[in-house]
């Protein structure tokens, strides 16, 4: 797929739970084709500690107005700096479609798509196309607490969501690997992201139970775009670099050796 | 327009702006990017004579102005390089060098002679200044005597253009610009990574699976550059500059501090389109000065 | 609260954040923002045995995450430093250390000898790495045989606490590490700046008057990382780590990687009030972390 | 003097001619004393080429609001941060007072304020400064063209301003030194900042005819404290710190040996 780069314009920036936030980025031409659990890697300027490019999910796309979203947690300066993005005035520099993306279910398939925090980000898109493929995707969605979820509305438009919270002040009380729906057998596809021990657990119990499960990995990069070779991931075909070869990847060919 | 071209032995270059090793891949990657026929040149990942598997994870951290890698010449060696890379690179309407790197001399001389061969390939460069592999890599690069063998080992067995990229970690650069030019490299490049390090001190834990890793990026800039003057006032053959250029005003720097050519390395990562437009940024500059070529400027501090 | 004391040979420090030499003038120059009896100690200006013009304008040039200097050691030499220095020194509630410049060993020896007479100075910290001198200052710190003859006759007439400041223009850091313990050095103190430059694209001249000068602050940071970690694992004597400290998780960086203490350099420039604020971080850190003491996490990485 | 650390509000930002602003600095507490010559040494966040603070004059203090006043030139990617400084949102750190001062006039004295560019910053508060004490500062002002002509009306209120432009598109045709009331014989002090070439015209002419003269020299700075030594300026009493014992010289203990 085409790559490219592009000033687009900060026409939405809207602050979620905590240090959570929404930035909608529009296109002034057409955007390129987008796989669900691509990415893109935005440039940060304004921020004298931000060296590289940041890889970001594309939450979504609106091919009606060619804006693309991106759902951002504050991790450090640059996403900091994002954060502060004007509405209207400010730009972002954006280098993509990245990556390769996970697999659409076929037709009348059962999927669960399982996330939380930020890895939320990839699964809307996913559920969109997937939705339009013509399956329903079901959503299980872990936070820490009641105050940590994350608007979810666009999410249930699609399908059924079910949440989880680690003290159960909302929800099921619990990982989403403790979540009923989960734990139900027959899933085709489980689709994953989120945090390493999170994707860990559900890659676990979908092994165990030979559901077919891609996870989306969020490995350090630098490029973004298959030349540095620093986002590696041990596989059973060697080492393969996350950004172009994943960064979904199946969870039967991760050695996962490189987490503990 | 100014007349851009330069020389490396016998060998022309369109202009003096090549893409460094290790972070352009094999040029592919950046084709949405980059018409390679506006380049000099692209110099190849490291290439070694078996499969690597490089270093382990992580292999990055990022520094105030800079990067940190600890890739560990990840490669797939030079057999499958002929096969299934080398037919790929023929198309390109650039010079496409190859980095050659070994943990001997017999490696490096066996590498070198199978690239000979290799017709589309016009020079090596060779690598003796990796920090980020144990054996061999930095140690030809930091000890003279071991500079020597392998250069004079591999000039005996390579005839094409020899460029020897020499590793800033050492006390007296001058020394192996020298010893190059004594044993018959055609040019040196410089400078390859400065050894590094960083600390996580969440986890109390190194950054880099192997501790310490190569720095390259703007910070390095003016190491970089103080020795490319102090080697170029040292040597006749040609100095290729590199180390932190993110634009033409950068590349002019090396090109008046007495660089030849000049290499584009980490701001592929954050604006792939970098060498191409320092190409553009020297050829305005040298049009706004009056200049007409580039060869007028090179080591200009040195005279003006 | 943690106990963040400290020991360099015999003497203790209050705690392990010091002012570098050349980056805090006399210590006067901050008295409206740093009250001394905060910090382990003072390293007072660049001193000689005659007084020194230093090197002529421009003498500095900014550069990403740094900048470069070439002040050459100006200052008016021991006579003026004892009569109208010194007797403003006494009042600081902190240990004022004095760093020691010379162009041949018998300056460096006379020099450390008059400084031995003087009560309230309780160290030196002998500089055989400053770049920007022509004869003597780095000549010292990048020679083996030269670093070992300076260090040992300084140590025969000076008694008091010898701290040795390494040059990080060097191949093998741990070789100069190594050679300062041997000759009874107490402690060894890096990285001073590297030896980099910068170009006037526009102007096409050098920056720096001299070409070349020392380049400080975060660029340098992983470089000089990677040396106190190299050094701390070669030698038994104290490591004093700095290069590139702006706040207290760099100076827990170089802790982590091995060194004793930390010194604030060119931060002050930027943030006069850097090195108090780094005391009180280390504090925090220790405290968030459950440690009883600095000594705890000194070489941590190496640990953990 | 006691030097200060502070977050300033920025209440003001206003664009001149060309590629001047003025940035106003509010404090939340009362200004401490500041001398006319005086500078600060201002932070510039968000910038990542910036590295050091900036050294920008101190173009006029209001006691009233607590308000400081900067006069600035874009010159490059510190001060290009500063001009898109939002007043009302933004602060600026400066570090300040800094710097020695002008010499106050003798009650009677004859005194002309020469300047040009972004050398007028410090005219305006020496002028103000002068004139509480009695004296009536005369302005000459010089600038490249009509279009390039700065803002003056502030300058006005205190006295008399003459203007000078290189091509007499307005005012006098020339250099400051060209002006009729320059070439009087009959000031007795004149102090002057802007551009080199036009304060040597100017240190020249005075010297000639023995007028005491101050310039204020804008030296490469570091640190602004005194404790960097890279601000030299070769004086007869040798190398001196421009930050401390400047930025305002006596142009006879000058040598200017620096500038070609
Ligand atoms: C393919 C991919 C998709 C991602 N999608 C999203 C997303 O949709 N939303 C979101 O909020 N975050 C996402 N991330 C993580 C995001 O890139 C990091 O949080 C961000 O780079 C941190 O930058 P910072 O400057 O704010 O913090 P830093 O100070 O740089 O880092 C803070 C923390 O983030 C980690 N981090 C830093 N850089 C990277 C990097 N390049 N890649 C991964 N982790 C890093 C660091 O190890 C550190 O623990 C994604 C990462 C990858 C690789
Ligand atoms: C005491 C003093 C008072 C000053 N007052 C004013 C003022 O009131 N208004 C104003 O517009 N400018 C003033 N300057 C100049 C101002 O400091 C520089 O224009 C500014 O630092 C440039 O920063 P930059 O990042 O925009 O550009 P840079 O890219 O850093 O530099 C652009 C140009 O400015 C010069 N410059 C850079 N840094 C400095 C520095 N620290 N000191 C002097 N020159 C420098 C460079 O040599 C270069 O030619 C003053 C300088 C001094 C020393
Ligand atoms: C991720 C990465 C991989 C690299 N791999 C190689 C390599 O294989 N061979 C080599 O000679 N240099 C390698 N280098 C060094 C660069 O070619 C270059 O010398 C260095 O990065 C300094 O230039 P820069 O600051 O422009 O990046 C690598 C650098 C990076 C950042
Ligand atoms: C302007 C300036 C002057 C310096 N003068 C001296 C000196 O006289 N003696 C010395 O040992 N180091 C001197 N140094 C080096 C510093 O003490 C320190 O080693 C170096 O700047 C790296 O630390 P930093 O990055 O924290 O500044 C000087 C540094 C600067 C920037
Ligand atoms: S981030 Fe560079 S290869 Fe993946
Ligand atoms: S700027 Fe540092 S001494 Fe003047």
């Amino acid at each position: 797929m085409k790559k490219r780069i592009e000033d687009l314009v900060v026409t939405g920036n809207r602050r979620l739970a905590e240090s959570f936030f929404v930035i909608e980025a529009t296109s002034a031409g057409v955007l390129p084709e987008i796989l669900p659990g691509q990415f893109v890697q935005a440039l940060v300027t304004e921020s004298p500690s931000t060296f590289l490019r940041r890889p970001l999910s594309i939450h979504d796309v609106d091919r009606t107005s060619n804006t693309i979203s991106l759902l951002v947690q504050i991790a450090g300066p640059g996403t900091e700096r994002l954060s502060r993005l004007v509405p209207g005035v400010d730009k972002i520099n954006l280098l993509f479609p990245l990556g390769n993306s996970f697999t659409l279910p076929s037709k009348g398939q059962r999927v669960l798509l399982t996330g939380g925090g930020c890895g939320m980000a990839p699964l809307l898109y996913l559920g969109r196309k997937i939705s339009e493929s013509g399956v329903e995707p079901q959503f299980a969605l872990g936070f820490r607490n009641r105050s940590r979820i994350l608007e979810h509305n666009e999410f249930r438009k699609l399908g059924t969501v079910h949440l989880a919270t680690e003290d159960g002040s909302e929800g099921h009380k619990g990982f989403v690997t403790d979540l009923p729906v989960f734990r139900e057998n027959d899933w085709d596809r489980v689709y994953c992201c989120g945090p390493e021990p999170m994707m860990k657990a559900v890659a676990a119990s979908c092994r165990e139970r030979n559901i077919a499960c891609e996870v989306s990995l969020e490995n350090l990069m630098a490029c973004g775009m298959g030349i540095c070779l620093c986002c590696i991931v041990p596989t059973n075909a060697g080492n393969l670099c996350s950004c172009t070869d994943g960064p979904v990847f199946n969870i039967n060919d991760l050695k996962w050796q490189t987490s503990e | 327009m100014a007349d851009l071209r330069i020389k490396i032995g016998s060998l022309e270059f369109r202009n003096p702006v090549i893409l460094a090793s290790g972070t352009c891949g094999y040029g592919a990657e950046l084709e949405d990017f980059i018409d390679m026929s506006q380049l000099g040149g692209i110099i190849v990942k490291g290439t070694t004579l078996e499969p690597r598997e490089g270093n382990a994870y992580p292999r990055m951290a990022e520094t105030a102005s800079g990067m940190l890698n600890a890739v560990g010449l990840q490669n797939k060696g030079i057999d499958y390089f002929e096969k299934h890379i080398y037919p790929l690179l023929a198309r390109y309407d650039t010079h496409v060098i190859v980095n050659v790197n070994g943990n001997s001399v017999d490696d490096y001389t066996e590498l070198s002679r199978r690239i000979d061969n290799l017709e589309s390939i016009p020079a090596i460069e060779l690598n003796i200044s990796c920090p980020n592999v144990k054996q061999g890599g930095m140690i030809f690069g930091t000890n003279p005597a071991s500079a020597r063998e392998v250069i004079a080992a591999v000039r005996k067995v390579y005839k094409k253009i020899l460029i020897v990229k020499l590793s800033p970690n050492v006390t007296d650069i001058t020394e192996f610009a020298r010893i190059s030019e004594e044993e018959g490299a055609d040019a040196v490049s410089l400078v390859n990574t400065l050894l590094g390090m960083a600390v996580d001190v969440r986890t109390m834990k190194p950054k880099l699976s192997t501790v310490t890793g190569g720095l390259s990026g703007p910070a390095i800039k003016p190491v970089a550059l103080r020795m490319v003057w102090q080697a170029a006032r040292a040597v006749r053959i040609p100095v290729i500059g590199l180390g932190g250029i993110m634009n033409a005003g950068d590349a002019l720097e090396f090109i008046m501090a007495g660089a030849t050519a000049v290499q584009v390395g980490t701001a592929t990562f954050i604006e792939p389109r970098t060498a191409p437009q320092v190409v553009t940024g020297i050829a305005d500059f040298l049009a706004e000065k009056d200049f007409d070529s580039v060869s007028r400027i090179i080591g200009a501090i040195n005279r003006f």
